[in-house]
Formats: C-alpha cells, structure tokens, sequence
C-alpha cells in the first residue's frame, strides 16, 4: 500500500504541468480563475495545442491517436487540467463521439472524422436528451426515418451543451417504434449542424449564460451513411459511451483549484480587524470541506486502482456512481464557500457572463466578486445532469446493495 | 397567544394579494418590468401609492396608515410569492423605519405618494454585515456636513431621490459611537452612481460620494448617535425579509411539488418515488419552521429591549436562511433541468432566497452573533 | 396576532408552576434531572397528587374527572411539567386507555375502571406492537378466539413499555381473521396481567435499562365483559387512541429543560482555561439548536391554535406529523450536546441505570457524566417509536402534500 | 499509488479474520468474555499472543515481527467486524508505541507473550482531549520519582501490569514542556484503581497515585520532553481506532442492507422502499469515505514530520467520526425496535461507534485543531 505517486508518475505529472505552464493562454486561464465562461476560440486554440503534443485524445485507439494510457495516468491528466486551471479536451469529441466511432463506426467514418474530431477541427455536441426524457434516456422520441439512402428525422433535443459552437451533433433517434422494450430500435446518427431543417435555440440558464441550447429537427434528410455502426443498436454504442464519460466524473481538481482560490481571496478580503481567513470558523468551513476532498480523492484513487485490475474495457463501475454523488456535492459546496468570501458583493449582477454580451464596465466591488453568484447558481446543475444524484442512488442501491 | 390575523390584515392581505395577482400573475410581466432604467415599472410603483402600501408604515399624523410590524409582514409575504422587483423593502420598510425613529418626518409624504425613493447608504468595502463599520468621513464645516467616500450595494440606490447615509463624523472605523445618519439629496452635487441588476432580478447602486455638502439640519436622529437607530431599522427589515422569504419558500414548495405530480419519467409521475416524496416534506418542514419564525421576527420588532430584539431577529434571519437554502436547493433539483432555466420561475425564487440569505447577515453571522450575546433563545 | 401568553394563560402556568415546586418529590425531579430512570413509586405518589388537584385526567369527559381545558392549557400544564422537570401522568391511562373506556366502554367498564385509571391505582400497558408488525400496526397477528363468555387470546406482544408495573393491559387482538382487510376484524380488550397465560420478558434496550417488554399470551382466558365497545371495531378505537397520544408530541419542554441543564454544566465543565460555555464554537452549537426548537415551539403553538378552531375531537392534523419528526430530532441532538460536555467521561458505564442493578457505587468522574451515554442511546428510539419518522413523512406526503 | 495488501498482509488478513471468526462468530460468546474481572477472557488475549498479534508493531529486535500501520490496519479492522473487547487497541497499538518511541523496550517481550498489559494514564479531570494538559505532579526525590495525583479513563487500565503515566515534572498545567513519561509498575505501594466497563463492552479504569515511587530509570524517552513521544503514539491509536471503526461500520451497513431485504412490513421487504435504499446508499458512501481516511490515516502515521502526521490524523478522525455517527444511527433507525435492543448486535456496533467518535477528541475537537494549524489538507 502506497499514497504516493511512483517516479514514473511523478515525472508524467510534472511533464503535464510544466507543458500546461508554457502553452496555456494567460487569458483562457484568467478567464477560468475568475469563473467566467471560455469561448469557443479558447478551447479549439487549447485542444490544438493538446493534439499537437498528442495528448487531445489518449483514450482513443493508439492508430487514432490514442496514447495507452493507465487509468492512474489519465487522472493526473485530468486533474493537471483542473487545477491548472486549463480547460479538458472538448468531452463530445473526446469522451463521447470519438471512441464510439472508433469502435463502432465504418472505416470511411473514422477515416473522414477521427483526425478532425482529435483537432476540434468538428466541433460536436450531444443530441440525446430530449424535454420529455431527462433522466429516462431511453424513452426519447425523436425519429429517423428511413427513406431510400437517407434518414428523415424529426423532433427535438435538449439541454445541449454548445451546441452554438458546434458543427455536427450526434443524435440519438428512434428508428423502430416498434421495438419491444424502449432501448430497443434507437439508431445512433450523426448530423451536420448546416443541414436544413435543424434549428438551435440557446436556452439562458439562471446565472445569465448560454451554455445549453434546444435543438430543432424538422424533416432533417441525412445520408444514411452517418448511421454509426447497426441501425437499432444505438442504445448500446450510447451506454458504451456514458461509461467513457464517467472518468473524472468527480472532477476534483475543480474543488481543489476552487479551494486554493478561496483561501488566496480569504487573505485579501477583510473581516472586522483581520483577514477573513484568519477566522476560526471560516477556517473551519473550509477544512471541513478539505476533508471530505481528500477523503474523495482516496476513493477515486481506489476506484481507479480496481480499474486498471479489470482492465480498460470492463463494465461501468457503478463505484463511480458514488465519486459522482459526492464530487458534485463537493463542486456545488465549494461554491458557496466562494460566496462566503464576497459578502454584500454577491448580490451584484455583471451585465452577462457569457462572451457576447460582456460589457467593459469596471467591476463593482473586486473583480473577483463577480462570478460567485452565477458560479453557485449554475453549479446546481452539477447533481442533475448526467444522470442525476437520484438516479445515481437508484444505481447504487441496485448494483452494488443488491436491492 | 393568537396566530388570527384582524379583520382589518385580512383585507390587506386580500388587497394585497389582488394586486399582486393582476401585476405578477403572468411571469412575463416581471421581465418587462426589469428592462425599465431603474429594474421596476414606475407605474407598478404608483399603484402601490395608490393603494396605499407606501405609506402603510407610517402613523397618521405622519400620513401613513398606521400599520405595524405584522401589517409589513403580510406585504412582504405578498411580495415574495410575486417575486416583486420594486424597492418596498429599502424605500418603505428600510429607510422608512429610519426616518420614523429617527424623527425625520419631512419626507415621508413623498415616499407615501410615490414621488421619492429613499435608499440606505451603509454599506462599505470591508464593512460586510457590521452596520458599526463606517468609514465615509462626514466632516462639519460650517452649517454643512462634507462628505467624502464611498458606498456600497445600496439597495434601491438607482432610482433613489434620497439617500441616508451612515456617516462617520467621530471616532475610529468600528467603533459604536460617532456614526450619524444624514439624509442627503441624491441631485446635491458630488454624488455619482452607478445603479445595476442584483441576481435576484432587484437593484442596488454603487455611490460615491466627493465633498458632498449636507445641512446640518439633515441629520436624522443625534448627530453620533446613528447606530441604534441603524440597527432598529435593519431589524425591521430583516423582519420583513424573513416574511418575504416566507412567501416565495411556500411559493416554491407549492411549485415543486405540482411539478413532481406532473412530471413524467418512465413511465410514471415522478411524484411517485417515495424518495421523492421524502424530500418535498422534509422542505415542507423547513417552510414551517421558517413561517414560525418570520411570525417570531414581526412580533419581537417592536420589543422595547434592542438587545432582545437583535437576538430575535437572529434568531430569524439563522433559520429563514437555513429553510431558504434547503428549499432553493431542492425545489431546483427537483424540477431537474428546467429548474435552472431564466424562463422558468422556480430559477428565480431559488436565485431571491439565496440573496435573501446573503443579505443583511447570512445565518452564519447571525449565529455567531447569537453565541457571542450568550442570548437564551429557547431556553 | 400575538405571541405572548394571556392573562388567564398566565396565571394557570403559575399555578402550575407553584404546584409544582410545591408537590413534587426532590428525589424524584433529581432522578429526571441526572437522567435516571424514575420507578413506579415515583409516578404513582405524583400522578396521585396530580390527582387530588384534579390535574391528572384533564382531557377526560368532565364526570369522570376532566377539566374541560383548552389546547393551550393542556399544551401549557405538559411544557411546565417537562420544564420541571416532572412525570407526565402516565400516558397509558391516561391518554390511551381512559378516553377510549370513557368514549366507548360500557357503563360497567367505567365504573370499574375509570378512577382508578386515574389515579393510578390500576397501571395500564398497551398490547397493540408486535414483532412481525411494526409501523404495519394493523398486520397484528395476536388472536382473540371466543368461547362461550370468554375470549380466549393467544400470540405475543413486544415493546411494551413499563409492562412490568402493569396490572392491567389493553390488547388488540384478531378476532375475525376472515375479515376482508387487515385493518377489519380486530378488537380491543382488557386483560388483567395475573391472568395465568399472560408471561412478561424484559427486553434490555442499549442503555442498560429495561423499559419494555415481550409479553406472551399462551391461552389467556378473560371475561367477554371485558371487550371494549363492539367485537372487531378495535381499529377504530386505537387510531382514537392515537389520536390521544399527540398532544405534545413534540416534548418541546423536555428539550429546553435539557438545554438549561447543558448549560449548567457547559459552566461547571472547564475547556482548556476557560468555562467550556465560553467557547464560541459550543455557544454556535448550542444556540443552532436553540433556534431550531424556538421555531418548533411557534409551530406546535400555530397547531394548537388550530386545534382550537377545529375543535376537540376533530380529526388527527397531519401537521402533528411534523412536530413528531422535528421534535423527536431536536430531542435527539441534544442528548448528542449532552455527551459533548461531558468528553472523555461519556466513556465510563455506570453499573446500570435501571433502579433494580443500582449500586451504591459513587460515579466515574463527575455525577451528571453518567447519564450522557445511555440517554443518547436510549433517545435513538424517539424517531421509531409511535410511528416512525419515516412512517410519519408518509402520513404527510400523503395528507397535506397530496402525493 | 498502491491499494493492494502484500501478499504477508493478505495472509496476515485472513489469519486474524479467521481467529477473530473462531472466538467471535457467535455473539453470544461476547457477553461471556465481558463476564471476567477485567471484561475481557485471558483466555482469548493468549491466543493473541500464540498468533502474535501481540507483538506485531515492535521490531525483529524488540522480539515481534516487525509490523507497520498497515499491518495494524488490518488487525483492527477486523476487531471492529468482530467488536473485540480486549485491550488490544490500548495496550499493543497505544503503549507499545510509546514504549517503541520511547526506546523503553525492557517490558515489551511482556506485552508480546500476553504476560502483561500495559496502560496509558494520560487523562485527568479538567484535560479533556488536550495532551498537553497535564497536572498530576512527579516529585523528584532522590532516584525516584513521586507521584502524586489521579487520572481518568485509563483504557485497558483494570488489567494493567504496568501502567505508562504522563506527569508533570515541571512548568504550568499546560505547557508543552515539563511533561515526563513514567512506566509504573501497578503493584507499587499507593496505586489504587477502580476498574469498570465502558458505555461500548469495554473496559476503563480511574487510577489514583498516592506517593508512588517511581524510579528515575523508568523514564520513557528524556525527562520534560514525553510529550512528542505521547503524541507520536497517540496518532498511532486513532490510525488503529479509525481502521476498527471501518471494519464496524462495513459490518453494521451490510447487516442493515440484509436485515431491510429480509424484514417485512405491509406485505413487502421494507427494503423495496425508495426512501430506505437512498438511506442505504448514503451510508454506503459515508463508509466509503471513512474508509479512504482509514488508509490515509495509515499511511500518514510514519510520516516525518509531526504536524503533516498530526494533520493527517485529525482530517481522519473527523471523517470517521462523521461517518461513524451517521452510519450508527441510521442503521438503529432502519432496524427500528430491534437496533435499540442489547440482544441484537446492531446497537453494540452503534455504541462503539459512538465511542470511538468520542474517543481522543471527538470531530468537532479535530476540525478545530485543523482549522488552527491552518493546514491544507486537500488544496
């Protein structure tokens, strides 16, 4: 038994930091620090650089430009990027459409969109959830018919995420009502944004931002060659897919990043005579929450040593399912040990957080007073997307309880 | 021992409540009403003149209605369940109690009629939630205060006519003694402001203040002698938060839990998973201990002891807080997705409690208050 | 609107208060006080004394000894006897059995039994739980068979409390196991506990004490005189009797009385060089929890005076729901406050706490030490007990929340 | 990063499970054990011995086998699957380490052949959790120490051959300094003590000094410095403490989980109740949270420098203290009746959770310490 990192990770790790040290933009940085939203110029500019080091995509088959990387060594990645603070390669491509291409998809499809997908040359988002199916996937409504060599679909996404950024969407549509269970008879599509019929609405979320977006598609005729893999058999290529997702689910070096800045703002913000971390119970707060980080961190590290024991394509740990529980508890709680730190400065609203509509008035208050707010208010989503803490439980209970 | 509201609150509730209804009924209209310079409709502002809630505060022979602290609470739990974006609680109940305990009756009528907002200027870069923390330095010259300084998150400040501003015209930074409340007009040369949104949808205003000359016939109350009055008024607000709070909680726990009878998921009414269920009531157990002690809070406002009131105001603002962050969080969870939409409205109730919560002391400082006043609360 | 006491309300609680300090025993109030278990002479001499004053049935129809009191009265009398801190008449006679004999017994069962009930001279248990039903109280599985003018009952009956100083039980038991639903089919009937068949076992909870009991009916044979009201309406009568038990649920009393004795001692205990009731962080625990039940005292009083309006004998307010669940945490939590001011002296075990095993040994440490572990212990089964809280948030999801 | 036992650890595992399943599998056999004087059977403490579990942490040197933290993981979690009640957390873990430290090996080969316990007196009236409080005074006279004073809730003290007593032999009540470490043979003349069981089955003893000689030689480490030595060991007692809480708490969910499956209430396994299963997983996330404390805890106890060790443990302590109190009390709740019964072993696993909370500082003492150090434990 051993807590430490070995010298190969060690070295890994200070290789990551140093390359992030040298190639991350200062802005896209400032812009993480402070807890305002990153463009789109500043992830592709990152990833690029990430792909050129080859390390955008290293969970992809080495052919594709994987890197073969253990699990243990795919965390410090993570984590590296989350504390720096660097934004993650792009997770639709990364994460999500890319293995599953790679996997399930036909040669001319990893030859035509693999090499782009790894240098966010194709900007993709997710079109699975859908209004009336959040956290029950599988009772989506969306279909793709088929007609001749194309695919007709129809219907409605939701809470995509960038999908204003995006070029393609990979779709999850049903493409046999008939099918006896409802995860039966889905397809797992791929669409060009530009084609007629689809439509992106942005949905303003309540901390002022634009991040998530319905998308419309409306007679949308797709070349039935995008279908990934075998009609019907979407449901699997997406289930294989969230397994993907759920590395680094935790994300705790955000909590931790997040820590070291409310510690260096606790300094510079006042109470009565002293500094505001110089009070007891405001210390006490937060070593409060330091704790059940750490204690986090252990059981993230466990779950990925049982990961590299199965083997990198074993069956989704429902362990995970508590790292995601706790990790989103921890993100949220962060949140408003950061607002603890304003006071009275929370309550201003800046103009709007997202890029399009920033103003360049000064700050009220410190400049870092700005986000909290927003900051907490977005973070509540934190415990409802991806399966929310409820289902998470539900899993739990069944999976590992045995209930 | 009476929980009963007279006849006479009840029609105010109704009243009240009516007109909320026909402003705040559609959601829609509020947005409207946010894109007006100051974050409010003046007309909605006018119709309150009108019937009468501006100068409800007020006793007779200062033109008001005589209403106590209940009568503030039955507006302000009106005004919660609107979401209501107008400045009642800094303009009426706020500065309102200022210039009545402090005897600086010659504006009230225009606050009755509409014609002035009156904000509290009192908060300052590093003063947080301690109302003794008053820099702005008021030096006499003459027949004039000059002011010079700067203040903080005043709430209704954009639209104000006046401010009253907490002054400190004796001693050091914190301390107790040598803060005077003045009241300034907003057009006096040397103020500028700055007015914005807060998250929950209100206002407040940055205002500086350069040599900034005030009558010495302005200040309200004792010259140095500002902060009991300061602290009397914050209570009463606080009072009024408490029931505002109240209102939107029991908006929102309503809102919920139709959602989760409605709501579909495999199949069923998600209000069908027991888990579920479990949590609507423990957030309706929050909803009633907060209701309790906002009735707490308007009945110990006028407790003739400042110390015992203080405490029962804490007493309040701790719990309201605790209630309010568990329902906020959980109302949103809850509704999943759309909960965290600007175009739905348990959003925004959940983002006006977690100001609410932030605003005149969160629940930790009121706690520590608490503790440090080694007050006996319940026993 | 108005928070404070009336006149009249007034001085009824200072009669109270003043009976009080005049009648009670100093050694039994110093056994409530150090949180020892009282005996059956400590509730027989009180409950008699509360009986001569008129005191000890005041929810009982006039003739038979009530007061006629209004909620508030009643609310008043049990808080200043908890803030003694006093016995509470016991609640076997007096609030479950005596108003069922008074509402629906015969006129023969009311002669008999009624005064004595009050006065204690008959001491009441309650046979309602069993071991295979729980909350599920109407899964009860006892008989009730009849033969002639008898019935002859069998089965086993469990956490019957005190059944060790009962002469009397009040039983339900099936008496028409066709019945269509569980609920039909039960009767409640009187049986004297020397009955041959009738075996008591203490069952030893974790604090040492033995407070209840399994009680065993091996063909107990008891007068059909003896059933009240109409043979398997027993269903009605217990949730009657439910009903009853309440008032005062909350014990609102017991934790301010706890709370003024943690005091006490948080000022006779010394933490590091100052009085432990000088630290701030046990003042913030202290008064967090002083918070919470200042808001449950409001809301039991918002109950009462809604029980005013409705009137006595309307039905259960499923708000009472919420005074259980809130009251039973409160009184829970400061028991955990209790061993807080005790440290390391909550380790020791004192011989035992119940008066049969008590030595004459002085204590480990400080005298009121003992106590701190076993109450904590023992309050565990405050949210189980009449319903469990979990039961309890049933009954309101179900009843006020609509679901 | 390395979560995998030794294969020596594994076999070390299965041993002591094996040996803990013999003489605990049936509960009732408990009870008997806590029939002897001392609470516990000599019987069971000498197959301690025969197994050498008694001199595990001490070196090849001292005559044991050379154990690490890990090792005595291991052996405690499994004291807490089988809620053990000997003393072996107070005499192997917490004296032997002392005695380790200190460099006073003359008496171990006693410990490792179960010939004697050796106790901690460290505890007095007034000190609670705080090792430097010490007061009980060592007089120097000639080569001989004199002790004069009492201490409390000496663990393991009823069946101690030999007592290691923490006394002040100079400065203030206290100071850091002053403070020596004596081992006290318990026949001296002026020893009495009064042993008794403790709320959780096992043992404790109140020890009081009069006139005790004690001579010079028997100093554990240097004169007025026994206070890093007594924390050093005492860190090594809650890494074993949290190891045992572990081993309890992974015992009590899974009993609870099995009893909710099997026990029936309106017709159904009362485990099919959404709301019970979330509880459940709750507690099974709080488990796996104390268990990653536990290894931290562990291998944070060689750590060279006493504040990062001291840190460590604290950030431990208080998460299995968490951890334990909720996992403790939701399974007597989810039991109902039964988990509050002595008969039923859920509430003994309750108790000593309960205990081990408490025990060298409770989480609220820990969090304090932490929050003073101002330490970074996680960022």
């Amino acid at each position: 038994m051993d807590l430490n990192l070995s010298a190969e990770e060690m070295a890994f790790r200070d290789e990551v930091r140093a390359f992030i040290a040298a190639e991350l933009s200062p802005e896209t940085r400032e812009k993480l620090v402070l807890g305002r939203e990153i463009g789109k110029h500043d992830f592709v500019e990152w990833q690029r650089k990430l792909n050129a080091k080859g390390w955008a995509v290293p969970n992809w088959p080495v052919e594709w430009g994987g890197q073969n990387w253990e699990p243990m060594q795919e965390y410090i990645f993570l984590d590296e990027l989350q504390q720096a603070p660097a934004p993650s390669p792009l997770q639709f491509n990364c994460s999500m459409v890319g293995p599953v291409i790679a996997t399930f998809g036909s040669e001319e499809q990893k030859k035509k969109f693999l090499a782009p997908t790894a240098n966010l040359d194709i900007w993709w988002c997710q079109g699975f959830s859908e209004p009336g199916a959040g956290s029950d996937l599988a009772g989506l409504k969306t279909t793709a018919r088929r007609e001749g060599d194309f695919y007709i679909i129809n219907g409605q996404k939701t809470w995509t995420t960038l999908a204003q950024y995006a070029d393609w969407i990979f779709v999850l549509a049903r493409t046999n009502p008939q099918a006896e269970k409802k995860q039966q008879g889905i397809s797992f599509i791929l669409v060009d944004m530009k084609t007629p019929g689809v439509t992106v609405r942005p949905i303003q979320l309540i901390d002022g931002g634009r991040e998530v977006n319905e998308v419309w598609f409306d007679e949308v005729k797709v070349p039935a060659e995008n279908l990934v893999g075998q009609e019907n058999r979407g449901w699997d290529y997406a289930k294989y897919l969230l397994t993907n997702e759920r590395m680094g689910i935790a994300r705790i070096g955000v909590s931790k990043q997040r820590i070291r800045r409310i510690k260096e703002l606790a300094k510079i913000e006042r109470y009565g005579d002293t500094q505001l971390l110089d009070q007891p119970w405001f210390r006490e707060k937060l070593v409060s929450v330091e704790i059940e980080l750490k204690a986090l961190e252990i059981t993230q590290l466990r779950v990925l040593a049982e990961a590299r024991k199965r083997g990198k394509h074993g069956e989704a740990d429902p362990n995970s399912s508590i790292l995601k529980i706790k990790g989103s508890e921890l993100q949220q709680v962060t949140t408003e040990l950061m607002m603890d730190v304003m006071g009275p400065y929370v309550l201003p609203f800046a103009a709007s957080m997202d890029d399009e509509d920033r103003t360049n008035e000064p700050p009220i208050g410190p400049d870092y007073a700005a986000s909290a707010g927003p900051t907490y208010f977005n973070s509540r989503k934190i415990s409802i997307y991806g399966g929310s803490n409820e289902i998470q439980r539900n899993i739990i209970a069944k999976a590992i309880l045995g209930f | 021992m009476d929980f009963d509201f007279s006849d006479d609150q009840k029609l105010l509730k109704e009243s009240v409540g009516k007109l909320m209804a026909s402003r705040y009924g559609d959601f829609e209209k509020r947005k409207g009403y946010q894109m007006h310079p100051n974050g409010f409709d003046p007309a909605v502002w006018a119709e309150y003149a009108e019937a009468g809630i501006l100068s409800l505060p007020f006793s007779e022979e200062q033109g008001g209605f005589g209403g106590g602290p209940v009568e503030t609470m039955i507006v302000m739990e009106e005004m919660g369940t609107a979401l209501a974006v107008e400045p009642y609680l800094a303009c009426v109940v706020l500065s309102g109690a200022i210039l009545k305990y402090g005897k600086a009756e010659q504006i009230i009528p225009e606050i009755a009629s509409g014609e002035a907002i009156v904000a509290l200027a009192n908060i300052e870069r590093s003063s947080r939630y301690d109302l003794n923390d008053v820099s702005l330095a008021a030096r006499r010259d003459g027949d004039d205060y000059v002011l010079e300084g700067e203040k903080s998150v005043v709430l209704g400040g954009g639209a104000a006519g006046y401010f009253i501003v907490a002054a400190r015209t004796a001693g050091a930074r914190r301390d107790a003694d040598g803060i005077t409340l003045l009241l300034v007009d907003a057009k006096s040369p040397g103020i500028s402001r700055r007015g914005y949104p807060t998250q929950d949808g209100q206002h407040a205003a940055e205002v500086s203040f350069g040599s900034v000359r005030v009558p010495v016939a302005n200040v309200i109350g004792e010259a140095g002698k500002g902060l009991p009055i300061l602290a009397r008024a914050v209570d009463e607000a606080i009072a009024g938060l408490c029931a505002e709070a109240v209102g939107a909680m029991d908006a929102l726990v309503k809102m919920t839990v139709e959602y989760l009878k409605t709501r579909k998921q495999f199949g069923v009414a998600i209000g069908s998973f027991q888990a579920l269920q479990h949590r609507s009531v423990d957030m309706l157990v929050m909803l009633e201990q907060a209701r309790s002690m906002a009735i707490y809070a308007a009945l110990s406002v006028d407790d003739a002891d400042p110390v015992a009131r203080g405490n029962a105001i804490s007493a309040a603002k701790v719990q309201i807080g605790r209630s309010a962050k568990f329902i906020g969080q959980q109302s949103v969870q809850l509704h999943g997705g759309i909960g965290v939409t600007m175009e739905y409205k348990a959003g925004h109730y959940f983002k006006r409690l977690t100001m609410i919560e932030q605003m005149f002391g969160d629940s930790d400082y009121h706690l520590r208050k608490l503790a440090a006043s080694g007050a006996a609360i319940a026993a």
